[in-house]
């Protein structure tokens, strides 16, 4: 379903993100994991479109989106989240979710509808009059992601939409994601917390310093040295083998 | 301020307010009154000009109350009515509403054409006499309205009186002056003269080498004092406001310029003594063709008194506003009657030739006194001298400037 | 328009009793000024679709207000055009005006006090090229001939023009209101409230930017128009000026930016209190406006989201009807 | 028309270096507080009729009275800063635009009252000196002001880069939440900020007239400039305020002189809207919005 193909990108003299390639095939969760400033949340604003790439690809759908503005690709059936979740404050719940929604139907009437149907099917159906400003920090979570099914897009990319939440909250929305994909979505997310990695993703790809080092299903990658070092610095595997050996 | 602003409305809804906000400055009341208007720009970038003109009306009524009022009205005392027009058109014809709410016969106004076009139109409305003070623009006396009485000369006049004196002078020193430089700002008055003066000033056999205009506020005359000075003029022949004539006259001097004279028209400094005590070198035989009073009559020399008395400046707006008031008052004392539409016939009827102006007997056509005319300043040491022409004249003009 | 609170209701309730109560008072003091402050409401109006709902501050409505009124007057005057025709371009031509700007100073992504900052550029731009050019009558401006009639949009009778200001008014604001309960309103917040956001959520932010800007550029090219009509003449400063630019954000502001009465509400709040301070001190110009600002700066501590945010916390309605039946 | 070319480029320089003095302390409210202070023109008719009235009452020079004024003007800004804009805003943008608007009708208004709109201009002996620089004559005032923009501008940064304050005032211009965090208090910096800013305008005042005149409406004259030269220089960039200043004066004296006076000004502001879109950072600015 989407296809990226060597992506480049440098800023300045900083080379953020260096030839990487992933695929996302129709139906899956991919996971794209990596230490902080690993160059993930630049490989996100390339592929939606909201930076371009110094070199490289996208294909969404079997059809060339590089460098296509963001609402193009979004138009398309491809989305993406933010890390630091921020509802148009100035609106409630369900006009949130309608501005999503207006992408495909543009009366208010439809989109409202529309709105409220995507609120009650991620649970928020009793908070749809609230001001968005009210919520809390996993309501906001539950609305990044129920204003970006209201856009009516085929594949999802969730940039931490786990982050700052409890054991508990992360529970429910990894049942809320995966409740989403049986309805046939597609998701590529930027994750830290490896617990929600494992239960959900397929795949994953790991970003180092803008270079992919590794890929394949998540069990075998937290087992991957070269991942553990990303993550734990020089001499960690050896260290974590030693203690598991001891 | 929110529930200030609920308990307005529900007053307003009363009406109460409306009566009490309608009552604008009243700054004399005395057993039997006349009210006169004065609507003039007392704040806002033309408040220099504007509290002149008011103060001017004031002297002329006191002076007229001092001396018994207006006598076919039994002795009426005139009470002015002062409104800000902050310089700002819309401003200026919301007042005429609140001039017209307080009962005022006539009112005189408003300094800058801007405000005296919206004033008047909005006057017309009410068959309320508007008598200019200043009004130079001549799109003011051509609309056709009824009300408008501009007592002292526009543009046109004040523009071609000072080419005729400016030939006389040149005639008299045996032309010397044989090319001229314009220096104006690019508002209505100045772009008018500029044209006048291209266009007449070669049949006096003078060259106009260069025109240069500027905006108001200009910040620096450093460009234009080296073009004039490039252009090798004889003459330069200014027209601007009191900020930008200071700076100007400094550049002029700091630029070394060599000019056989200086002939400001409708000069904002020429004829202000503020300006001739604080640029004493700068300011000497700087002529200046304005609105200036007939300084031999008793009026003008009570009026100097006064003035000085007060601590004011006196201005030609101080002199124009007080000689305003003077035909109301003498259209007063003619129609007898405060109504508007009688004070009308009286204005247009007016014959009035003892303002302290030196015009002849007051003849409104189409609104415009044809019997105005401005008059030739020339600063001599301390003093502002008329100069030209002859019958009013305070000193005998210098011309070229003679050489140190 | 869904009003939150009993506050907000009354609020809108005493002005248009306010409004209406001119007629009655029969006062030519007070319809004149509430005309003047009419004008007013309609740049507030203007201002408020690109500053009260997208949040883009402009400090230079004046370049639209002005544009309408020159286009207007050069068309009439100089081209002997109808006056109806005349203002209709008046119209057209602010709302052109708008699209300049805005395509310009959104392509290069300009944002805040940027934005505020070149608006009042272009306004300047604007009133220095009226004040040098012939055919805007250079610094004489241009005044249209006196000739009252339907024909020529000239009204003599001032309770005729109140009443087409209060309908075009009325006429600005139902469209405030279709436009807020609309796709392209809520995309406005939107952007207003994230950017990012919205453009993740597929939004041309560009197009809807510059669409706000021709909308804010058609309102106040019609208030310009308006003036013009009214006072029949204008020039450089007093349509191209900053205190046009100023009155246009300060009521939205003070009434409350990105609702539909706030505009309104915070310009007949403000001409009142203008005319409130003459009253207190009429013998001294200039303090007026030092009690007016005195008073401005209480208003803005008290009312952070303006009159109607403060009058939305008196008497909140518990149980709220559904939005989508508006 | 040629031979002027030389001449108003120096009278442009000469100008243009009190746009820089002006826009200097504007630079460094604008840079830190994040807020338009459009009071910035009133602040500088207040100093300006403050230092004509030091000469006309007690005779003192202008250029002697920038001990007196400088000190008063940081006070005055202190003040008006901590006691007035940040505790009636509430800390929104929108809110500090009002407030300082306000705050130019009440200073412009007073001043209108107390000492009407005459227009003033302090008699010098020295008001028509000129100094003779490559053939052109340029006012000793202008020639001093130059100078003092050229050496006000780097000490300011100086000072800013070197001293306690400053790196206070940089570490809250850049971080505010960082800044109070490691102690810094954010009010009292900004206060400083703006009393700075304040005497920077007050030094302006001082410089400024000798060559110029004061009238309550005076400030208007500059402060559209000031914002110009602001934003031209970057924002927060006292460098970039000084390049600005002396480039706008550069421009619109060349523009004057080949556009004519009226139309010249408007290179001042084409010049703005084109540093806007093509480099909005300014041309000295480190982060563009």
């Amino acid at each position: 379903m989407l296809e990226v193909r060597n992506l480049s990108k440098s800023f300045g003299g900083l080379q953020a993100v260096s030839d990487v390639s992933l695929d996302v095939p129709e139906g899956s969760i991919v996971g794209l994991l990596g230490p902080n400033g690993a160059g993930k949340t630049t490989c996100f604003t390339m592929i939606a479109g909201f930076t371009k790439p110094n070199a490289g690809s996208v294909t969404f759908e079997g059809k060339d989106i590089t460098g296509l503005p963001p609402h193009q690709i979004c138009a398309r059936g491809m989305i993406r989240t933010f890390q630091i979740v921020q509802p148009f404050a100035g609106l409630t719940v369900q006009e949130n979710i309608a501005v999503g929604a207006y992408l495909h139907h543009h009366e208010r009437q439809e989109a409202m509808a529309l709105a409220r149907d995507v609120g009650k099917r991620l649970g928020m159906g009793n908070m749809l009059d609230r001001p968005a400003s009210s919520l809390t920090i996993a309501g906001r979570k539950r609305l990044e992601l129920a204003r970006a099914l209201a856009t009516g897009a085929k594949l999802l990319l969730l940039d931490e939409v786990m982050a700052g939440l409890i054991p508990s909250e992360i529970n429910e929305i990894v049942g809320i994601i995966r409740q989403i994909r049986e309805e046939g979505h597609t998701f590529l997310m930027i994750e830290h917390v490896m617990q929600a990695v494992m239960s959900l993703a397929e795949t994953a790809y790991v970003l180092n310093q803008g270079k992919l080092i590794a890929h394949g299903p998540p069990r075998d990658l937290v087992k991957d040295a070269s991942v553990v070092e990303a993550y734990l610095g020089h001499g960690a595997a050896a260290r974590l083998q030693d203690e598991h050996h001891a | 301020m929110n529930f200030r602003i609920d308990r307005r409305d529900l007053l307003k809804a009363s009406g109460a307010l409306a009566v009490t906000l309608a009552t604008p400055s009243i700054l004399r009341a005395q057993g039997a009154t006349v009210k006169v208007g004065v609507l003039e720009p007392l704040t806002g970038n033309l408040a220099y000009n504007g509290t002149q003109s008011a103060a001017g009306a004031k002297f002329a009524a006191d002076k007229i109350n001092a001396a018994g009022g207006i006598k076919s009205m039994n002795g009426a005392q005139i009470e002015l009515v002062v409104v800000d027009a902050q310089s700002r058109p819309e401003v200026a014809a919301s007042s005429v509403d609140t001039l017209a709410q307080a009962g005022v016969v006539a009112f005189t106004g408003a300094t800058a054409s801007a405000l005296g076009l919206a004033s008047s139109q909005a006057a017309a409305k009410y068959d309320l006499a508007q008598v200019f003070s200043i009004g130079t623009a001549e799109n003011i006396v051509q609309r056709g309205l009824p009300n408008v009485f501009r007592f002292t000369p526009g543009v046109n006049k004040c523009t071609s009186v000072a080419l005729e004196n400016l030939k006389l002078l040149n005639e008299g020193a045996g032309n010397v002056v044989k090319t001229a430089a314009i220096v104006h700002e690019d508002g209505p008055f100045g772009s008018n003269m500029a044209k006048i003066m291209a266009a007449e000033l070669p049949k006096q056999g003078i060259e106009v080498v260069e025109t240069i205009s500027h905006p108001t506020p200009h910040r620096d005359f450093s460009n234009i004092a080296l073009r004039v000075k490039a252009s090798k003029a004889d003459i330069l022949i200014p027209s601007n406001y009191i900020n930008e004539y200071t700076l100007m006259a400094r550049s002029l001097r700091q630029q070394r310029v060599e000019l056989k004279a200086i002939y400001s028209i409708l000069g904002g400094a020429a004829s202000n003594i503020k300006f001739v005590r604080e640029n004493q070198e700068v300011a000497q035989y700087v002529m200046d063709c304005n609105h200036w009073y007939d300084p031999n009559k008793e009026d003008s020399k009570a009026l100097a008194a006064a003035a000085s008395a007060a601590g004011l400046d006196l201005t030609y707006d101080v002199m124009v506003s007080y000689a305003t008031v003077q035909v109301i008052a003498d259209s007063l004392e003619r129609s007898g009657s405060d109504d508007r539409k009688k004070m009308l016939e009286a204005l247009a009827a007016s014959t009035f030739d003892q303002s302290i102006m030196p015009y002849g007997p007051t003849k409104f056509v189409n609104g415009d006194n044809v019997n105005s005319r401005p008059v030739n300043t020339q600063i001599r040491g301390e003093k502002i001298e008329l100069v030209f022409p002859k019958e009013f004249a305070s000193a005998e003009p210098v011309f070229p400037i003679p050489a140190k | 328009m869904k009003l939150q609170s009993a506050g907000q209701i009354a609020l809108v309730v005493a002005a248009c009793a306010y409004l209406l109560s001119v007629y009655l008072m029969s006062s030519p003091v007070w319809i004149g000024f509430t005309i003047n402050a009419l004008i007013v409401a309609i740049i507030a109006l203007s201002w408020n679709i690109t500053g009260g709902f997208g949040g883009m501050s402009s400090f230079g409505h004046a370049a639209l207000y002005g544009t309408g009124a020159y286009a207007s007057a050069i068309l009439q005057v100089q081209f002997g055009v109808n006056a109806w025709i005349a203002f209709g371009f008046g119209i057209i031509a602010g709302a052109a005006m708008g699209g300049f700007i805005g395509a310009l100073a959104f392509r290069y992504g300009l944002k805040g006090s940027y934005f505020a900052l070149v608006t009042l550029a272009f306004a300047e731009v604007l009133r220095i090229c009226a004040s040098s050019f012939a055919i805007t009558g250079g610094g004489s401006g241009l005044q249209l001939r006196l000739d009252p009639g339907v024909g020529t949009l000239q009204f003599p009778d001032r309770t005729v023009f109140y009443t087409i200001l209060l309908v075009v008014v009325a006429l600005v604001m139902l469209l405030t209101l279709l436009i807020k309960k609309s796709r392209f309103g809520a995309y406005l917040v939107a952007i207003r409230e994230n950017e990012d956001a919205a453009r993740a959520l597929g939004i041309d932010t560009y197009k809807i930017k510059v669409q706000a800007m021709v909308i804010s550029g058609a309102f106040g090219g019609l208030a310009g128009a308006l003036y013009l009509q009214l006072f029949l003449f204008i020039d450089s400063t007093v349509v191209y000026g900053s205190a046009v630019s100023i009155e246009a954000l300060i009521g939205p502001i003070i009434g409350g930016a990105g609702t539909v009465w706030g505009p309104l509400i915070g310009t007949l709040g403000l001409h009142l209190l203008s005319e409130g301070a003459k009253h207190l001190l009429p013998n001294a110009p200039g303090l007026n406006f030092v009690l007016y600002a005195i008073v401005l700066i209480c208003a803005v501590r008290l009312l952070p989201r303006g009159l109607m945010g403060l009058a939305a916390l008196f008497g909140t309605f518990n149980s709220r009807k559904d939005d989508d039946h508006a | 028309m040629s031979s002027l070319i030389l001449p108003a480029v120096l009278s442009g320089l000469m100008m243009g270096a009190v746009y820089a003095l002006i826009a200097l302390g504007l630079t460094l409210i604008y840079g830190v507080l994040h807020i338009i202070n459009f009071a910035h023109g009133s602040l500088l008719m207040l100093a300006l009729f403050a230092v004509y009235f030091l000469n006309f009452y007690l005779g003192i020079d202008p250029y002697l009275a920038i001990p007196i004024v400088l000190p008063v003007f940081f006070a005055l800004g202190y003040a008006l800063q901590r006691g007035l804009i940040s505790p009636m805003s509430s800390g929104s943008e929108q809110n500090v635009l009002l407030i300082t608007l306000a705050l130019s009708m009440i200073i412009d208004n007073l001043a209108l009252y107390f000492w009407t709109s005459n227009t003033r201009s302090v008699d010098i002996p020295y008001a028509y000196d000129t100094v003779e620089i490559l053939g052109a004559f340029l006012p000793l005032g202008r020639v001093i002001a130059f100078g003092a923009a050229l050496a006000a501008a780097p000490l300011l940064w100086l000072f800013m880069a070197h001293t306690r304050t400053g790196s206070a005032i940089r570490a809250v211009a850049i971080e505010k939440r960082g800044a109070e965090l490691v102690g810094i208090d954010v009010n009292h910096t900004y206060a400083v900020c703006f009393g700075i800013g304040t005497a920077c305008v007050a030094l302006a005042a001082c410089l400024l007239l000798p060559t110029f005149y004061v009238t309550p409406q005076v400030g208007y004259t500059f402060v559209l400039v000031a914002f110009t030269t602001v934003v031209l220089g970057g924002m927060g960039s006292l460098l970039g305020a000084l390049i600005a200043g002396l480039l706008l004066g550069v421009i619109e004296s060349l523009c004057g002189l080949f556009l004519g006076e009226s139309l010249g000004q408007i290179g001042i502001f084409v010049a703005f809207i084109l540093i806007l879109l093509f480099k909005p950072s300014g041309l000295l600015g480190k982060v563009g919005r």
